[in-house]
């Protein structure tokens, strides 16, 4: 591949507010095995950022490295001005960050409603304002409280399990490919939904497969590829770019 | 229902479920031989109470001794063989507790330490019982849970922590590397004679037609205590937020931790449920059938195992009543086959059962 | 029926057969389960005073039978072991002192470490001729062996004469009782002699022994320290050690021994490798081992093809009298063959039963022993015996065997 | 199981010349696969619910259908990963209605998962020797017994041969001594495609094919696809993306509720209100 | 891992070289402990003899195991059941006709040992069958629990009196209950050189050992060359297990063990490559049974305790699950260090510190310790106990090896399931050598589609 690797801090399209999460030369990977370089990434209070690449370009890592899933190797995370670099996945979570992987997302024999609970795990009590919110963002939801979650379809799991990430009211939202494997008009409302939450004040960084509609509707993209980042520009301007498509886009 | 219908259903469920029909067949075969028995007077009603009386009571202990095995199986996703001897440990160090409570003064302090290894001090001349010694016993008890609970947290700090991540079947190996370890260092420092451990309880006898069941206070004493704590695992479960993290982390490791839920600290709950209530139940074990010897909870864990998978991993319904459906089967087979097989009549019934259901008896209940 | 309160169908008496190790929960079981109104009749394996303190009973309705000295060398023996590890000596204990000190006599007389030479003086120091010593006397009785006197040696278990077969002549029978929870011995009522056709031994034996001093006695000790007869095994092999302090501390005719503990692990398999490192080491002789089921395949695959002498302090199954051994193989603990006849005698003239059931422990001590008890009680007694029951070691609950036991005959 | 021992014995020899010509798909029958009344329920849940269709010879047909609408299932079912609560299914003009998975597979009717599944720890010439079918040496006494054991090399080196070219048209040649383990997502899906198609198979069904891959990729598979549909082969392809299904099937079968909805052109699908409603949304 | 790779890479021989050596510094060990011992020459040889026994019985056992778990992926922990039914079985064959008054309770059928081992492997073939037939479909953990409970009911059937006796063609057999079988057919090593008519020259050979052995020589020829023919058998497992490794049948065997459902999908009846290796890993393992005990004289049930297995299980691990040279590398580890080990260790000690008194119990030898700081009670305890500290010891290693060499002693092995050489390099050849005959055919690969980058 090239390495015309344009340097993701310096061309930052100060879009939004304050700086929310800033990645600096991560290296992470699993066990020994390093998968990132020297990734950089930022997101400020409130942005859409969607990251797009080819399979097994380190996407899924990056998500789970800024969660503390991963080995860590060098770099560093920051988030709302604190070091969570190493930090574990509750005290990131304490802090604001909410996490959707991207398969197998909910406790598929607990219910609905316990399922929401758990997203509130490290509160004493469960927010009922929270429930509410989830509730009125997705009616289906609160339709479906008592019934086990692994008997919903795929694209109501697929909410179920923001549901859950939205309980602690995070400001800054990670979404692991949200919309792989829904129907077409699952598709479509799992983006409006997402445009929803993005609108109510909570930022979001998402990894997308179906790039150009990601693309289409984030306000900045990063392209990452062989652990590495490659572009990063607004969303509409790495749609554009020739050579993106021709690599990454399909064209 | 027309008739008509139920015939449909039934033929439907023969031709479904031709094992289970078969299994139905053989237990109707088995109930009228027992019938015909007792009818002509060749079996007597006492023996059978007698013998129903001794399985349950065998049943409890294996159902409370399979409630901690299968929460950690089910949570920490490995079968765990140094179970048995976690319940050996128990035993011993409660005993240890009671013997030194009740014998403080009357003999030399290292003999009840050791739990009269070599012949050094009888419980029976101590007289210790629920009634001889009520204190003792309920210290013994309380020390045998806390005991389990502190070994079970090292155990799983040095040894599982580490491979945490390792398939079941890696876990499992490693499980019986600390059964054999723990197993023989409990001989290298108690010895391996079995003594008993209690003066016989006092007991009464119910009487039925034709003679009557003996029951004793130490009967007694396993009800009251494996009722009440399997009731408390219950509410502990269904009622608190832990009950639902466990239930999660069952379900979905990988998940449980990235929605927060501490999930290490869970694993130390359920060592800590689970250790308190095997240590109790190596305690319950020995105070009701009155020996203690290095083996017994290795003897005792392919019944637990037997019980705890035919009841469905995970359900402590299931543990408590695969564990009497194991108890009653080895105590009652002996009214139709030879005493030799008892054992081997509770793994044949796990393996039907496991044929016939494979995922056990209360499948799909995780943790409750 | 016959469970509590005995009436209905159950037997009058009960045999039981058996080690400590599992007795002591099948008597517990039995004691919550009966009223105790069966007479019980227990052989040698389960005397061990301890037993009452242990069941938590007195044990009131339980005689036994046990191989018995016929003197005062029983008292001398325990007193020696009393002495030594301020303990009682438990079952099989004191045949096993004899049976090393009958292979350091032999070994004494015999001037050298080798099997063939060993068995050929076995009988001469063993059976009649000569002077004789008990325990007390050990280490005097070693000195005259070594200065090739013929001695016969009086056990602390029997009279120790070997007849044709390498088995016990005579024996004597004691007739004993539990003495409380209290107690950590049992009290014998009487005794009885059996004297085979040749109560003084027979059996091919030297003439004369060489003798020798100043050399060191090897012997080999082969007994379960672990598996399922550890706790028997272990005051066993306390025992087998006296007559090696005795001989180390007195160094008659500057004679040492040197003795090799192996563990049989209660276990043919582990117990014929442990007999092979004996082998391997040189030892012309073995105190072991102790259950038939090892002592059989042991005898056949070590002791037999490498010549060495193997004598069995408590391997009472009939099977070792029968092996082809070319004389290698004795024993100091007589053949179940006559404790049987004894059993049965007792059960119907004492304790006036003459409806018996049998439970006995699931190994070859345990049903031939059963075998013989019911075949001897039923033809000559006219006894009755309504189950013939085996329990495996290592339950946690015996209470369907002793149901079994208790019930009324089938049919 | 007795069944396709016997039938395996037989036609050794014929599949033996099989593996040596490279292979060809029958183009006799016109309707390969014609499914009848299919209907599967897991507890209350009707899963599939009387699905009727059939597929036509050396064709591209898509089955698309809402979330739970039964497609895996159906698959399931057609391949004997599942056995039918009733309906039959007809495979070159033979039930194979319960059949178990392998004596469908050796049929010719072979099937891909929706999440790739590599045998990790085997190599990618490992996972591909495996495909063929009625390997002389996948009889232990063949492989064991000197002197026969030279048939069974023999046989290896030819198949190796043939698994080269193979990894050459997916252009996946210079991994393959790579666990498999350790390929990208891409790369397994280009490989479980390769396998499948070693053993030789009539027709393929592709479960999401495409799901989580690149879309520089998507489109080098489809191509791939072409050339081989070209070459004879029958593709039943389940896929979300609308786009692809209109751009590269011939034909579509609508699922819905486990039922077939509709079926037709990709033109004809696209206008339908029917499926509108239930899948596309206003996407269209 | 590559440490020990490179290791047996170096090793001149390779694997066969790695293995010899082993054995080698192991018998030297044991040599220089026995010359510790102060053992006669007689002495050596019967350990020597006695230590090959082990070695080989665990390398054969530890092979079974292999093809169970490292080829299948079947988690069999009922090794034993099949040991005892394979012994069992041959010995109601072979063993002579009843006669009253031997040391025998009962007799056999007296067939000719050979038939009585086969008869044995096929009936621990058959319960594998048995046990397969029903168990193949749970988890591997299932499996696990329902073979082990399937080898205490073989034990306790064996033990049952019901079995003790029957007629069986008008002779009086059985399986002699808890008193066991005497195994009194013709000496194995005897039955074998009269097969082949070398029994005389056999005696010869013996008579000849006069000269090392000058007594009774008969016992420790006896002993090495059954040794010897054991060795010999582990050649021949190995033999067999590497042929049927590197096969199509072995690939399909390892395809199941990553993922039954790809391997069933592609056309493959995995239940019945899945029975066929369980019942020839059932066979295997009841031949090496018979092995271990067909010269022991006697069998008794509780022989076949679940711990046994467990040896085989650690034999297994130390050498690599996996891994045929591992397995023969476990079992001689195993056999040698931790199994006759501590035995000769405490002679040893016993011979350097003779004469003292152990302490009966622990209580005795830690009492000095905490009243006069005397550590020495504990430490012939500690010493004279060594045989449950032995299985201490085995606990922590299998606890020692799952955390820091998972794989096994010789690190990761990887053994190509294939009968020929799976490298680019060799396909590439074949290919190009093959392509001239089929020009023809339309190569997919002449269907050029654009050189995309690869995904890596
Ligand atoms: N748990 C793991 N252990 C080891 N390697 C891993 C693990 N998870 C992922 N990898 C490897 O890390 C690399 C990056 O994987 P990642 O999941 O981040 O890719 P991705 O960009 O999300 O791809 P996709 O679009 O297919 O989801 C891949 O080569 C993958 O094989
Ligand atoms: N093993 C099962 N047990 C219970 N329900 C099942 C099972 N398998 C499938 N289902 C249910 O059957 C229905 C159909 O599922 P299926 O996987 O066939 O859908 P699909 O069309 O492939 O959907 P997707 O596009 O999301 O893959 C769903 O409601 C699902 O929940
Ligand atoms: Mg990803
Ligand atoms: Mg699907």
């Amino acid at each position: 591949m090239s390495s015309d690797t344009t340097a993701a801090t310096d061309s930052t399209p100060d879009v939004a507010g304050e700086e929310l999460l800033r990645v600096r030369n991560l290296d992470a990977g699993y066990g020994d095995l390093q998968i990132l370089t020297d990734v950089d990434m930022d997101v400020h209070d409130g942005e859409y950022v969607t990251i797009v690449g080819p399979n097994g370009a380190g996407k899924s890592t990056l998500m789970k490295s800024v969660f503390g899933l991963t080995s860590h190797m060098g770099g560093t995370v920051t988030f709302e001005t604190e070091d969570i670099t190493g930090l574990r996945p509750e005290e990131i979570i304490h802090k604001g960050v909410g996490y959707v992987p991207q398969n197998d997302n909910v406790f598929a024999a607990l219910t609905v409603q316990e399922n929401l609970e758990m997203g509130a795990y490290i509160l004493d009590e469960v927010p009922q304002d929270a429930l509410d919110m989830v509730f009125e963002r997705f009616p289906i939801l609160e339709e479906r409280k008592g019934q086990k979650a692994g008997t919903m379809s795929g694209g109501q799991q697929q909410m179920l399990a923001m549901g859950r990430a939205l309980m602690l009211e995070p400001s800054l939202l990670l979404l692991d490919e949200p919309s792989a494997g829904l129907a077409p008009d699952l598709v479509d409302e799992m983006f409006d939904k997402i445009d929803e939450i993005n609108e109510a004040g909570t930022a979001i960084l998402m990894v997308e497969q179906n790039a150009k509609e990601a693309l289409r509707r984030c306000d900045r993209g990063y392209v990452l590829a062989n652990g590495e980042n490659r572009y990063t520009d607004s969303g509409r301007a790495l749609l554009n770019d020739e050579q993106v498509r021709q690599d990454f886009l399909g064209g | 229902m027309g008739i008509a219908e139920t015939y449909s259903r039934g033929r439907r469920f023969a031709v479904d479920r031709p094992g289970a029909l078969i299994l139905a067949f053989v237990g109707v075969l088995l109930l009228g031989d027992l019938l015909v028995g007792l009818a002509t007077g060749q079996t007597a009603l006492s023996d059978v109470g007698s013998l129903v009386w001794d399985g349950l009571m065998r049943g409890l202990v294996i159902g409370l001794a399979g409630i901690g095995l299968s929460m950690t199986y089910s949570i920490l996703n490995f079968a765990n063989f140094a179970h048995g001897d976690f319940i050996t440990a128990g035993a011993f160090s409660g005993w240890a507790t009671t013997y030194v409570l009740a014998g403080l003064g009357r003999a030399d302090i290292g003999a009840l330490v050791l739990v009269g290894a070599g012949g050094s001090v009888f419980g029976g001349t101590l007289g210790i019982g629920i009634t001889g010694t009520p204190l003792a016993v309920i210290a013994g008890l309380l020390v045998a849970g806390a005991f389990t609970i502190v070994l079970s947290l090292a155990v799983d700090r040095a040894i599982f922590r580490p491979i945490r991540d390792e398939d079941g079947i890696t876990l499992l190996i490693t499980s019986i590397g600390v059964a054999f370890a723990l197993r023989y260092m409990m001989q290298f420092v108690f010895g391996s004679n079995v003594r008993g451990t209690t003066a016989q309880p006092p007991s009464f006898a119910v009487y039925l037609l034709d003679g009557a069941v003996r029951i004793n206070m130490h009967d007694l004493t396993l009800v009251v205590v494996a009722g009440g704590l399997m009731l408390g695992v219950h509410l502990l479960l269904q009622r608190t937020k832990l009950g639902k993290a466990m239930r999660a982390m069952a379900d979905n490791e990988d998940l449980a931790r990235v929605t927060g839920i501490p999930t290490e600290r869970v694993v130390r709950s359920v060592w800590v449920i689970g250790g308190g209530l095997t240590g109790v139940a190596g305690y319950m074990f020995v105070l009701w059938k009155g020996t203690l010897g290095f083996n017994d909870g290795w003897l005792l864990l392919l019944l637990i195992f037997a019980a705890v998978i035919l009841g469905g991993i995970g359900s402590i319904y299931g543990a408590i009543a695969g564990g009497l459906v194991i108890g009653l089967t080895a105590s009652l087979s002996v009214l139709w086959i030879p005493s030799a097989f008892a054992r081997a009549a509770a793994f044949v019934v796990m393996i039907v059962i496991l044929l016939v259901k494979p995922s056990g008896l209360f499948s799909g209940r995780s943790t409750a | 029926i016959g469970s509590p309160g005995g009436g209905g169908g159950g037997p009058e008496g009960l045999v039981v057969i058996g080690y400590p190790e599992s007795g002591i929960q099948l008597f517990r079981d039995y004691y919550s389960q009966s009223d105790g109104s069966e007479s019980i009749l227990v052989p040698d394996g389960l005397r061990d005073g301890a037993m009452p303190g242990q069941v938590g009973n007195d044990m009131a309705n339980v005689t036994g039978t046990a191989p018995a000295a016929g003197g005062p060398n029983q008292e001398a023996f325990n007193q020696l072991f009393q002495d030594e590890y301020n303990a009682a000596p438990g079952v099989f204990t004191s045949q096993s002192y004899d049976s090393v000190a009958l292979l350091i006599l032999a070994n004494a007389a015999a001037g050298e470490n080798s099997g063939p030479a060993l068995k050929e003086q076995m009988r001469r120091i063993a059976n009649p001729g000569g002077d004789e010593y008990g325990p007390e006397k050990f280490v005097e009785a070693v000195e005259a062996a070594a200065n090739g006197d013929d001695i016969n040696y009086q056990g602390a278990s029997s009279a120790t004469n070997f007849n044709e077969k390498g088995d016990p002549a005579s024996a004597a029978y004691a007739i004993w009782e539990f003495e409380g929870t209290d107690s950590d011995s049992t009290a014998t009522q009487e005794v009885q002699n059996f004297e085979g056709e040749n109560p003084e031994g027979s059996g091919p034996s030297a003439d004369s022994g060489p003798g020798g001093s100043d050399r060191e006695i090897s012997v080999g000790i082969l007994l379960p320290e672990t598996g399922d007869l550890a706790s028997v095994g272990a005051p066993m092999i306390q025992a087998a050690q006296i007559p090696v302090k005795q001989v180390n501390n007195a160094n008659p005719a500057g004679l040492t021994v040197n003795a090799q503990i192996e563990d049989t692990q209660t276990s043919p398999s582990a117990g014929t490798s442990a007999a092979q490192a004996l082998v391997s080491a040189g030892v012309p002789g073995v105190c072991g081992s102790a259950s038939s089921g090892v002592n059989v395949p042991v005898s056949q695959q070590a002791f037999i093809p490498n010549e060495v002498v193997g004598c069995s302090p408590s391997s009472t199954a009939l099977s070792v009298s029968n092996l082809e051994d070319n004389d290698f193989i004795f024993r100091t603990a007589p053949s179940d063959f006559l404790q049987g006849r004894v059993m049965a005698q007792v059960m119907s003239e004492r304790l006036e039963a003459s409806t018996v059931s049998t439970l006995f422990v699931n190994n070859d001590y345990g049903q031939q022993l059963s075998n013989r008890f019911a075949n001897v009680f039923e033809e000559q007694f006219d006894g009755e015996v309504y189950h013939q029951t085996a329990f495996n070691i290592g339950e946690s609950s015996y209470s369907s065997v002793i149901e079994t036991a208790l019930s009324a005959p089938d049919n | 199981m007795s069944e396709t021992e016997s039938g395996s014995e037989t036609n050794e020899f014929e599949s033996e010349a099989k593996i040596d010509a490279t292979s060809t798909p029958d183009v006799s029958v016109e309707y390969p696969l014609q499914v009848d009344g299919l209907r599967k329920t897991f507890g209350g849940i009707t899963a599939v619910d009387d699905a009727t269709f059939q597929i036509e010879n050396g064709t591209l047909t898509g089955l698309i259908g809402p979330n739970g609408a039964g497609k895996s299932t159906t698959f399931n079912l057609i391949t004997g990963m599942l056995k039918p609560d009733k309906g039959t299914v007809t495979f070159n003009g033979e039930d194979i209605t319960g059949m178990e998975p392998h004596a469908i597979a050796n049929k010719g009717l072979v099937r891909t998962f929706q999440i790739a599944r590599e045998l990790e720890d085997m190599t990618v010439l490992e996972n591909m020797m495996l495909a063929p079918k009625n390997q002389r040496g996948e009889k232990l006494w063949r492989s064991v017994t000197p002197g026969v054991r030279n048939d069974v090399i023999e046989q290896e080196e030819e198949l190796l041969e043939r698994v080269w070219e193979v990894l050459e048209f997916f252009e996946i040649d210079h991994i393959a001594e790579e666990y498999a383990g350790n390929l990208s997502g891409g790369q397994r899906k280009l490989l479980e495609m390769a396998r499948a198609l070693l053993t030789d198979p009539d027709m393929l069904l592709l479960d999401e094919p495409f799901a989580g891959v690149n879309p520089s990729l998507e489109k080098r598979l489809l191509t791939h696809i072409h050339e081989l549909r070209e070459q004879g082969y029958t593709f039943l392809l389940v896929e979300h993306d609308m786009d692809l299904i209109m751009e590269n099937c011939e034909h579509v079968i609508v699922l819905h509720q486990g039922r077939v909805l509709t079926e037709g052109t990709p033109a004809d699908i696209k206008s339908n209100e029917e499926v509108i409603e239930a899948y596309l949304g206003g996407n269209v | 891992m590559s440490v020990r790779d490179d290791l047996a890479a170096r090793m001149p021989g390779g694997d066969t070289g790695l293995i010899v050596a082993v054995l080698l510094v192991t018998y030297a060990a044991y040599v220089l402990v026995g010359v510790g011992l102060g053992y006669s020459l007689r002495g050596q040889l019967n350990t020597i003899a006695v230590l090959t026994f082990y070695i080989g019985v665990f390398a054969m056992l530890a092979l079974a195991l292999n093809l169970h778990w490292g080829y299948t992926g079947l988690f069999n922990i009922g090794i034993v059941g099949f040991m005892a039914v394979g012994v069992y079985v041959m010995a109601l064959f072979s063993k002579p006709a009843y006669t009253p008054g031997g040391a025998a309770q009962v007799g056999g059928l007296g067939l000719p040992l050979i038939i009585g081992i086969i008869a044995g492997m096929v009936a621990a073939a058959l319960l594998g069958l048995v046990v397969a037939l029903p168990a193949l479909r749970l988890r591997a953990d299932y499996l696990a629990i329902v073979t082990i409970a399937m080898s205490e009911i073989v034990r306790f059937s064996f033990l049952s009196g019901d079995l003790q006796q029957f007629q069986l063609l008008g002779n009086r057999v059985g399986f002699g209950g808890g008193s066991g079988l005497i195994l009194d057919f013709t000496d194995p090593l005897q039955a074998l050189f009269q097969s082949v008519g070398l029994w005389g020259a056999y005696l010869g050979f013996v008579d000849a050992f006069t000269v090392i052995v000058p007594t009774n020589p008969k016992p420790v020829v006896d002993g090495l060359v059954y040794g010897l023919i054991l060795l010999l058998f582990v050649g021949a497992y190995f033999w067999l297990l590497k042929r049927t490794g590197e096969s199509p049948f072995g690939r399909v065997l390892k395809a199941i063990r990553e993922d039954e459902d790809v391997a069933n999908s592609l056309g493959k009846d995995t239940n019945q490559f899945k029975i066929k290796s369980f019942m020839l890993g059932c066979a295997l393992m009841g031949l090496a049974g018979i092995f271990w005990l067909m010269t022991q004289g006697a069998v008794t049930p509780n022989f076949f305790r679940p711990r046994v297995t467990f040896f085989v299980w650690i034999a297994l691990i130390i050498g690599g699950a996996g891994s045929n040279t591992g397995s023969v590398l476990g079992g001689a580890v195993f056999a040698a260090v931790l199994y006759q080990g501590p035995r000769y260790f405490k002679n040893l000690i016993d011979t350097v510190l003779p004469s003292t008194d152990a302490p009966s119990g622990f209580g005795q030898a830690v009492g000095p310790l905490i009243s006069n700081i005397d550590p020495a009670p504990l430490f012939f305890y500690t010493v004279d106990s060594i045989r449950q500290l032995q299985l201490v010891i085995m606990g922590l290693v299998l606890i020692w090896l799952m955390h820091n060499r998972p794989e096994g002693m010789l690190g990761y092995r990887k053994e190509t399931a294939s009968g020929i050489p799976l490298t680019a390099a060799h396909a590439r050849k074949t290919a190009t050598d093959g392509g001239e005959h089929t020009d023809e055919s339309p190569s997919p690969s002449n269907v050029a589609s654009e050189g995309g980058e690869s995904n890596e």
